[in-house]
């Protein structure tokens, strides 16, 4: 396999090509959500061009949208939405689920069966329905829409990160720790976590990629951010009906989510090793 | 006399994490006549494994045959093509993998996996496979010969399933059979049973052998000719009886000279005998707490003992018998379910989480393996300095000082506290783990199998360290083993456990002559050094089926 | 019959599929319950009423042979002879008394019971003569007559499950939420119609989904498609669009009892600032009219033509909320995609806002519980008002004081008086008068927008023939199914 | 089969009984808390204060919750499921069809899907690191990260618009021959094997590669066993429990999480009734409807659970 052997050597980790690309493509979009609104050619707002779903042009360099809007802006701008709000509530959830699915491997007995029938039921209601249900008892803003992504996903993460932190803590080391009289922080944060990291990120990365999926889900279900702003699930959406017409305004945004999807992907797929070469 | 293997200028490469390449075999050469049987020896890493697995054609994933012939009947399994290759596994070469408990696919019926060569290479109708599998049963001494293989492998034993998968080699009528360590993992006890059963089918069948050890004695029982190995490269060659006595090499010495570690040495005169530790009607186990208050699984029943002060106990008995269980209870682990535990006379809590941080301290635990026991994401500086700060709230440059010291008085250098475990080789990962106790500056130190995962050069090595730190800490070991060299060497008392209960307490002194019946098997069961031990060793049959594994 | 049929005869036979929008397990058979498309579209088919509104607003006859009155108070309904239920009961006068007086039991619920509260009395003279007492004189009654809900059902009726009535339609078989079908009624007492076999109506209420459904001949008829979907049916051939341009609208309301409604000046600057002509050119893509902040629609004759919609002014509404102290303030707007269009009408006065530093906070509140959580509540929120037949149902339903959808809280104790009188009045030319002050007062003084007058697209097959305009609504005042054919 | 695993599936059933009643619990109040009065929403904008009083005191929504709550679940334990507010029909008649489409569209997708993701899966995994397992690879991941409302739309348009092949809606109960099912299934089908599928292969890939890497496959290899021969009569059995366990995660996305397609097909399921439920703020039928994605989402994770505890001969 191909790599670069300068920075492989220097930071002691093995870096595959394909997972470059991903990185650097998650980069990228991470970049433009932050500078977003600085480089925005038009307010996402304002309606800028007489036709709807506007072809390619030198005005509008990806077209426009149903009411004429110019859908660079609102695709850089998107960039925000889908990449912050999944990447917050990918933390939260990664966050609690894996605190708690430790928590529940190293303590064992009454909690971790607790938390597990807990978890288990709260993961058993479908995420829509329930993003559904939410969002109509309380409403939308950011703040309920990264909650409930989160809410949604941190039983799967406990799960997962459960099941982990089992195998870990049959290990002679945790045995060790217990028995210098460590307490269960310690070993949580200490002992435990450093060795999951590797799977967890995976995971985190897996669950990036859903939720990205749900939140367009839900702005089909008219869940999403609030206008003029809107996330690509629900650029895609609102746009649609350009479908047929192969109008940029529902291809690009597309893209975008499957570009930032399978980035996520890609890198996970393609984690950089960490060399245990130890004659290196 | 044509001969069946020859192997010449053997050179496998094994790409590494960064993509390096090293050279694992460098250019080994061997010949095997038909009927002989060939040992391959060495310490751990020394490419015993690689070199057989290459006889079969075979290189695990990551490495590649970068060189040479490997000539088996004539045909050159290094060109073979991957089809022709597949053929002759099996048929011509088999192999009995170093642990049979992995190498049966545990979601099928012994049975279908015995006779899976047939099928593959359509030797024989199903029926007269079977029939095949059967007389082969019977003829490796495997109880109810006609039933077994229709069990599943978890319900057979350890030396039963070895015995097993040395039938699964065999059923193909191959003209060369390669065992990796086909007893390492067994007790005494067992190994006997296994090594008679191999000779004696070896035997009858005329069938070549590549048997692979890193235990000389074990090898000199079974083996026609002797191959030293280590770093890939061959040291010595030689027959059995000419290595054993008239070694030429110094690394062979080496390894015969660890095979009969130093014994205990003078004892370190202690002014007055203190008791340190006493346990009294110790009971522990596993599983929910019956009626009567002990638990389902009784491992340990009813075991006193004590340890004085500057002085070792030795454990021993065969696996299962209870001897972690004890250490377990011993160190609150596992609490214990009753009898009473007096350390440094005051009382223990049965459980870790009630005793204060002082007794932690002065009691601390060494586990077999130090691959678990350390924890691969921390850094050795770090495994060591957690107790450090832990009990004596060290920091900084104090703490650092510190690291160094133990490091020292491990024999280790200091350029290691930066790696990671993983980043060691086994004895290495063994003085860490025993350095982490000493940070506590213990009193005790319990050693559950702390050799019994390393080859015999290195566990000499380390039980040299062990004395060594003794004499100048008067520390006091309780030493677990079921090898009886080890616990010979280094241990003033030695405790007998048999199905979870002591059995016997002897003194090394009188340890040629244990008084019960299961010390006597146990004692009589080590191999020794001498070629001829095994074709004359005569146990007790009484004993063997009163105690030997069923 | 039809050997050489020509475009405009209508032929018979075939099964008609449509689609509307909106479905749910409300979905129901009661007219008097009806509130979405869907249900109007089947009491249509189902039921018949006494009057009904033809294409050009008029009021014809229907069950009633006529409808009179000499001092709009007392009225006499002579009832059409010889016409039959499903069920083959012939229709008289108790059915009718029956069907009228339900509208006044709170009991069942009914959807216009604030209308029919000015029934005071219902009187069967005799099997073919009805008599309706009012409160308070209403020239209109023979119009209000021609509402949805005023449908008649046999007397007696609990279980509206079978959908008996003398409609031209018998109900074969009807799911809530999923689809209806029924087949021709044989006895039909009109001469003409229905003309097609059998008709299966269903909702998607995917916009998308049910122009796909369309183009790909799934159903030959989907109602109300979005503006943004008419260039996809545009270009297939064999398609064709019925734009009607009703009463309906979707409004701006800021409630004049809360902040920021209370301030004058905040709403006359709202009325500046709405871009009434891009409302109608970009959201609307042209299928709109400009309207005038008042709801009687340029069809009706009570139009007041002289009343001209203001002009887009951001500078004159600057001045405003600078007047009101509001510049900087954030101040939010609740839309919802269950008033059609309101996101992108509240997203261009955002944008409108942004350019004379005021902010808009647009919130998007789900469709579901838009109707009971946030419409008349919110200080600031869009609605969505579908065509009434009058313009006294428009106002005494959305802006007398004591009207139930007052969704601004106007309250004026003349345009009540106004109201009153009007409605009383049979002399045509002297209403117009008063609903043309009346007009004027709601444009200036109610804290409504209404932008515009939505046209309604429905796009239909090419076969699908013989539906009209009708200014009760799209798909024909969701009558269509009676009076269209399916040519082959 | 031996009292032990017949213990152990005991246990699984018991604490997925016990996981239902947390569930219930759940569902009860976090649907009580819609916001929105039910009996004011029921009788509509014209009610008087008087009727309103009265239909709440009927409804018993004056009664504390945990009353309301234990009257609730002991209906729904006697397979009373109550009776819609919306339109006073019992809520298991206006389930019932609709139950019977969302099994019928699970089953056929189970049927479609499952046999391809564990083929494509396992045949990767047989031929790991060849061009054939790039190809799988990329494929799912490109499926994985599309929305699924654009698949099921782009599907319309292609099959149903412009090619005419199949009809853009999916009428259930209108079928009456094989081949019409075929039609009204082909897309809905294809659009949620799209959905389910991906993270089927991907897990069993893994699982089937994970077994691969024992030593009881690497015997099989060194008994001249050809490489199908090691995946499929060695390293599967053993990779059963994880792949069940993905499959019946990845089924359970078919009970309620199908809305999407629901929507744009016009499929007369259960999830599009819990859609309206919240809508019209119909409790009944949204607590009915939430209680019967998490009896199918556990008796799927059950299922895996027991399957996986059967095909452990360890176990047995
Ligand atoms: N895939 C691999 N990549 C890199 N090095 C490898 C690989 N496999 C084996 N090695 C190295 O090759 C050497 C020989 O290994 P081998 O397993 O043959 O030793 P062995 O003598 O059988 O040891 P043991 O007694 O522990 O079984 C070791 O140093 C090992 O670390
Ligand atoms: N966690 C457990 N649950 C139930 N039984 C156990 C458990 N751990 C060990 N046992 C049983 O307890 C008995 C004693 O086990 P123990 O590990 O103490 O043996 P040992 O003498 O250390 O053997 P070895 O030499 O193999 O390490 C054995 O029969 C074993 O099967
Ligand atoms: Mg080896
Ligand atoms: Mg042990
Ligand atoms: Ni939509």
């Amino acid at each position: 396999m191909t790599q670069s052997a300068t920075l492989s050597q220097k930071f002691g980790y093995r870096f595959s090509w394909v997972g470059m690309i991903g990185l650097s493509i998650m980069l990228f979009w991470g970049i433009i959500a932050l500078i977003a609104p600085h480089i925005i050619p038009h307010p996402v707002g304002e309606i800028v061009d007489e036709d709807y779903f506007g072809a390619i042009s030198s005005r509008f360099w990806l077209g426009s949208d149903y009411l004429g809007r110019d859908m660079l802006s609102r695709i850089l701008m998107g960039a925000r939405y889908t990449v912050g709000i999944s990447l917050a509530a990918v933390s939260i959830a990664c966050f609690c689920g894996v605190v708690l699915g430790m928590t529940a491997a190293v303590v064992g007995g009454w909690l971790d069966a607790a938390l597990s029938r807990f978890l288990d039921a709260m993961n058993s209601i479908p995420g829509k329905l329930s993003g559904l249900v939410v969002v109509a008892a309380v409403g939308s803003s950011i703040t309920v829409l990264i909650v409930t992504l989160a809410v949604i996903y941190t039983p799967g993460a406990y799960r997962f990160a459960r099941a982990l932190a089992v195998n870990i803590n049959t290990m002679d080391y945790i045995t060790v720790a217990r028995t210098r009289g460590e307490g269960i922080f310690y070993i949580i944060r200490s002992e435990i976590l450093p060795n999951i990291t590797g799977p967890v990120l995976a995971d985190l990365g897996l669950r990036f990629v859903f939720i990205v999926l749900l939140l367009s889900g839900l702005s089909f279900l008219g869940l999403g951010v609030q206008p003029p702003y809107a996330d690509w699930g629900a650029l895609v959406h609102e746009n649609v009906g350009g479908l047929p017409f192969g109008a940029p305004a529902v291809i690009v945004p597309s893209l975008a989510i499957a570009s930032l999807t399978i980035s996520v992907n890609l890198l996970i797929d393609n984690l950089p090793q960490k060399i245990r070469d130890r004659n290196a | 006399m044509e001969n069946l293997v020859e192997v010449r200028d053997l050179k496998v490469e094994a790409t590494t994490d960064s993509g390096r390449r090293v050279e694992i075999i460098k250019g080994v050469s061997l010949d095997i006549a038909p009927g002989e049987i060939v040992a391959l020896i060495g310490e751990s890493g020394s490419g015993k494994t690689t070199i057989a697995l290459t006889l079969m054609g075979y290189t695990r994933s990551g490495c590649s045959i970068s060189g040479g012939t490997v000539r088996i009947a004539g045909k050159d399994m290094v060109t073979l093509s991957e089809r022709e290759r597949a053929g002759i596994r099996g048929t011509e070469v088999a192999y009995v993998p170093q642990s049979a408990a992995a190498a049966f696919n545990p979601a099928q019926r012994i049975i279908e996996q015995v006779v899976e060569v047939t099928r593959i290479h359509r030797l024989m109708p199903a029926e007269e496979a079977r029939q095949k599998a059967v007389e082969l049963f019977r003829a490796l001494s495997l109880p109810n010969p006609e039933t077994i293989g229709g069990r599943y492998p978890h319900q057979v034993s350890g030396g039963q399933l070895q015995r097993l998968s040395a039938a699964m080699a065999l059923i193909g009528d191959p003209r060369l059979v390669i065992f990796d360590e086909p007893t390492t993992a067994l007790d005494v006890t067992t190994q006997i049973e296994v090594l008679r059963a191999f000779k004696s089918v070896m035997k009858k069948g005329g069938i070549s052998g590549v048997y692979v050890s890193h235990d000389l004695a074990v090898v000199a029982q079974i083996a026609d000719r002797i191959v030293v190995l280590r770093n890939g490269e061959v040291q010595e060659v030689g027959a059995t009886a000419d290595i054993l006595t008239r070694a030429q090499h110094p690394y062979t010495r080496e390894l015969l000279a660890a095979f009969e570690p130093k014994p205990r040495g003078e004892e370190t005169v202690v002014e007055e005998r203190k008791v340190l530790l006493e346990i009294k009607g110790l009971s522990a186990g596993y599983g929910p707490i019956q009626a009567d208050g002990q638990p389902l699984v009784r491992a340990v029943q009813d075991v006193s003992l004590t340890v004085e002060k500057g002085r070792n106990l030795g454990i021993i008995g065969e696996s299962g018998c209870g001897k972690s269980t004890l250490a377990r209870a011993i160190a609150g682990i596992l609490p214990a379910s009753s009898g009473t535990i007096l350390f440094d006379k005051s009382e223990l809590e049965g459980s870790v989480r009630q005793r204060s941080r002082d007794h932690l301290r002065e009691m601390q635990i060494v586990f077999q393996y130090a691959d678990t026991a350390l924890n691969p994401a921390k850094s050795i500086e770090e495994i060591l300095g957690r107790p450090l700060m832990f009990y004596h709230g060290m920091k900084g440059k104090q703490r650092d000082s510190r690291i160094d010291q133990l490091l020292d008085m491990v024999h280790l250098p200091k350029t290691l506290r930066h790696r990671r475990p993983q980043e060691l080789s086994g004895g290495q990962k063994q003085r860490v783990n025993f350095a982490r106790a000493l940070a506590a500056e213990p009193k005790l130190i319990i050693c559950d199998e702390v050799t019994s995962a390393l080859d015999t050069v290195v566990a000499a090595a380390i039980i040299e360290l062990l004395k060594e730190l003794q004499r100048e800490l008067s520390l006091s070991y309780i030493f677990i083993s079921h090898d009886l060299s080890v616990v010979e060497a280094i241990c003033d008392e030695i405790v007998v456990m048999y199905g979870g209960r002591k059995v016997e307490e002897i003194t090394p002194a009188v340890l040629k002559a244990p008084q019960h019946p299961y010390s006597k098997l146990l004692f009589s069961s080590v191999p020794r050094l001498d070629p001829s031990w095994l074709d004359t060793l005569e146990l007790d049959p009484e004993l063997v089926t009163t105690y030997g594994h069923r | 019959r039809a050997t050489s049929a020509h475009a405009a005869t209508p032929k018979s036979g075939g099964h008609l599929k449509a689609a509307g929008w909106s479905a749910s397990t409300a979905d129901t058979l009661d007219p008097a319950k009806a509130s979405l498309s869907t249900d109007y579209v089947r009491c249509c088919a189902l039921y018949n009423r006494l009057t009904f509104l033809d294409k050009s607003g008029v009021t014809q006859m229907e069950l009633a042979e006529s409808v009179e009155s000499s001092d709009a108070k007392l009225w006499t309904v002579k009832l059409r002879s010889g016409v039959t239920f499903h069920d083959g009961k012939t229709l008289s006068s108790q059915d009718v008394v029956f069907s009228l007086m339900r509208h006044l039991d709170p009991d069942v619920g009914s959807k216009v019971n604030s209308i029919a509260k000015q029934i005071t009395g219902v009187k069967a003279v005799d099997p073919l003569t009805v008599e309706i007492t009012l409160a308070n004189p209403n020239a209109d009654l023979p119009t209000i007559l021609s509402m949805h809900h005023f449908m008649i059902v046999q007397d007696g009726t609990t279980d509206f499950s079978k959908g008996i009535g003398t409609g031209a339609f018998k109900l074969e078989s009807f799911e809530p939420g999923v689809k209806s079908v029924a087949v021709k009624n044989p006895n039909y007492f009109k001469s003409q119609g229905p003309y097609i076999d059998s008709f299966e109506y269903f909702a998607i209420s995917d916009d998308n989904a049910r122009v796909n459904a369309l183009l790909s001949g799934d159903i030959h008829l989907a109602a109300s498609i979005k503006p943004r979907s008419m260039k996809l049916v545009e270009s297939q051939p064999g398609f064709v669009l019925s734009q009607t341009t009703s009463g309906n609208y979707t409004n701006l309301n800021m409630r004049l009892d809360m902040e920021p409604g209370n301030k004058a000046d905040f709403v006359t600057g709202m009325k500046h600032l709405i871009n009434r002509e891009q409302i109608q050119k970009s959201v609307m893509r042209g299928l709109a009219e400009l309207a005038n902040d008042q709801p009687v629609s340029p069809a009706s004759i009570y139009y007041n033509a002289e009343l001209k919609p203001k002009v887009f002014d951001p500078e004159k509404a600057k001045f405003h909320f600078e007047k009101a102290g509001l510049i900087g303030q954030s101040i939010p707007v609740v839309a919802s995609d269950a008033a059609t269009s309101s996101v992108d009408m509240a997203t261009l006065v955002q944008q409108a806002g942004a350019e004379i530093g005021m902010a808009f906070d647009v919130q998007r509140v789900p469709s579901d519980g838009y109707w009971s959580n946030y419409w008349l509540k919110a200080p600031v929120h869009f609605g969505n008002i579908n065509p009434r037949p009058t313009p006294d149902i428009l106002f005494s339903l959305l802006y007398s004081s004591d009207a139930p959808w007052n969704e601004s809280q106007y309250k004026s104790k003349k345009f009540d008086g106004m109201l009153v009188e009007a409605r009383g009045l049979l002399d045509q030319a002297k209403r117009k008068a008063i609903y043309d002050e009346m007009q004027v007062m709601i444009s200036e003084e109610a804290g409504t927008v209404i932008p515009v007058f939505l046209s309604n697209v429905d796009a239909l097959s090419g076969n699908l023939k013989g539906l009209e305009a009708n200014p009760l609504g799209g798909q024909m005042g969701y009558a269509f199914a009676e009076y269209v054919w399916l040519d082959a | 089969m031996s009292t032990y695993v017949l213990n152990l599936i005991a246990v699984r059933l018991l604490i997925a009984a016990l996981t239902l009643l947390i569930v219930s619990f759940a569902v009860f109040f976090a649907t009580a808390m819609l916001p929105g009065d039910t009996a004011t929403i029921l009788l509509g904008q014209a009610a008087t204060p008087e009727a309103v009083a009265g239909l709440r005191t009927a409804m018993h929504l004056d009664d504390p919750a945990y009353l309301r709550f234990l009257r609730w679940l002991g209906g729904f334990l006697s397979g009373d499921l109550g009776t819609s507010y919306v339109n006073n029909v019992a809520v298991a008649d206006l389930i019932g069809g609709r139950f019977i489409n969302t099994m019928r569209l699970a089953g056929i997708t189970t049927l479609f899907s499952v046999p391809l993701a564990l083929t494509l899966g396992i045949t990767a995994a047989m031929f790991r690191g060849s061009l054939y397992d790039r190809a799988v690879t990329i494929l799912t991941i490109g499926v994985i990260s599309i929305p699924e409302f654009m698949v099921a739309t782009s599907a319309v348009l292609v099959f149903s618009v412009y090619l005419k092949w199949l009809p853009a809606l999916s009428f259930a109960n209108d079928v009456t021959s094989v081949w019409q099912m075929l039609q009204v299934y082909a897309m809905p089908v294809i659009s949620l094997t799209f959905v389910v599928a991906a993270q089927m292969i991907r897990m069993t890939r893994a699982a089937v590669i994970d077994t691969i890497n024992t030593p009881y496959v690497e015997t099989a290899l060194l008994k001249g066993a050809s490489r199908p021969r090691m995946v499929l009569r060695h390293a599967l059995p053993n990779a059963v429990g994880p792949i069940v366990n993905a499959v019946a995660l990845s089924l359970s996305y078919l009970v309620g999480g199908v809305i999407i397609v629901e929507t744009i097909f016009n499929y007369p399921g259960i999830a599009k009734l819990m859609v309206d439920g919240v809508a019209t703020r119909d409790l009944p039928l949204i607590q009915s409807c939430a209680m019967i994605f998490c009896i199918g989402y556990l008796s799927l994770i059950t299922l895996a659970d027991i399957i996986a505890i059967l095909a452990n001969p360890r176990l047995r």
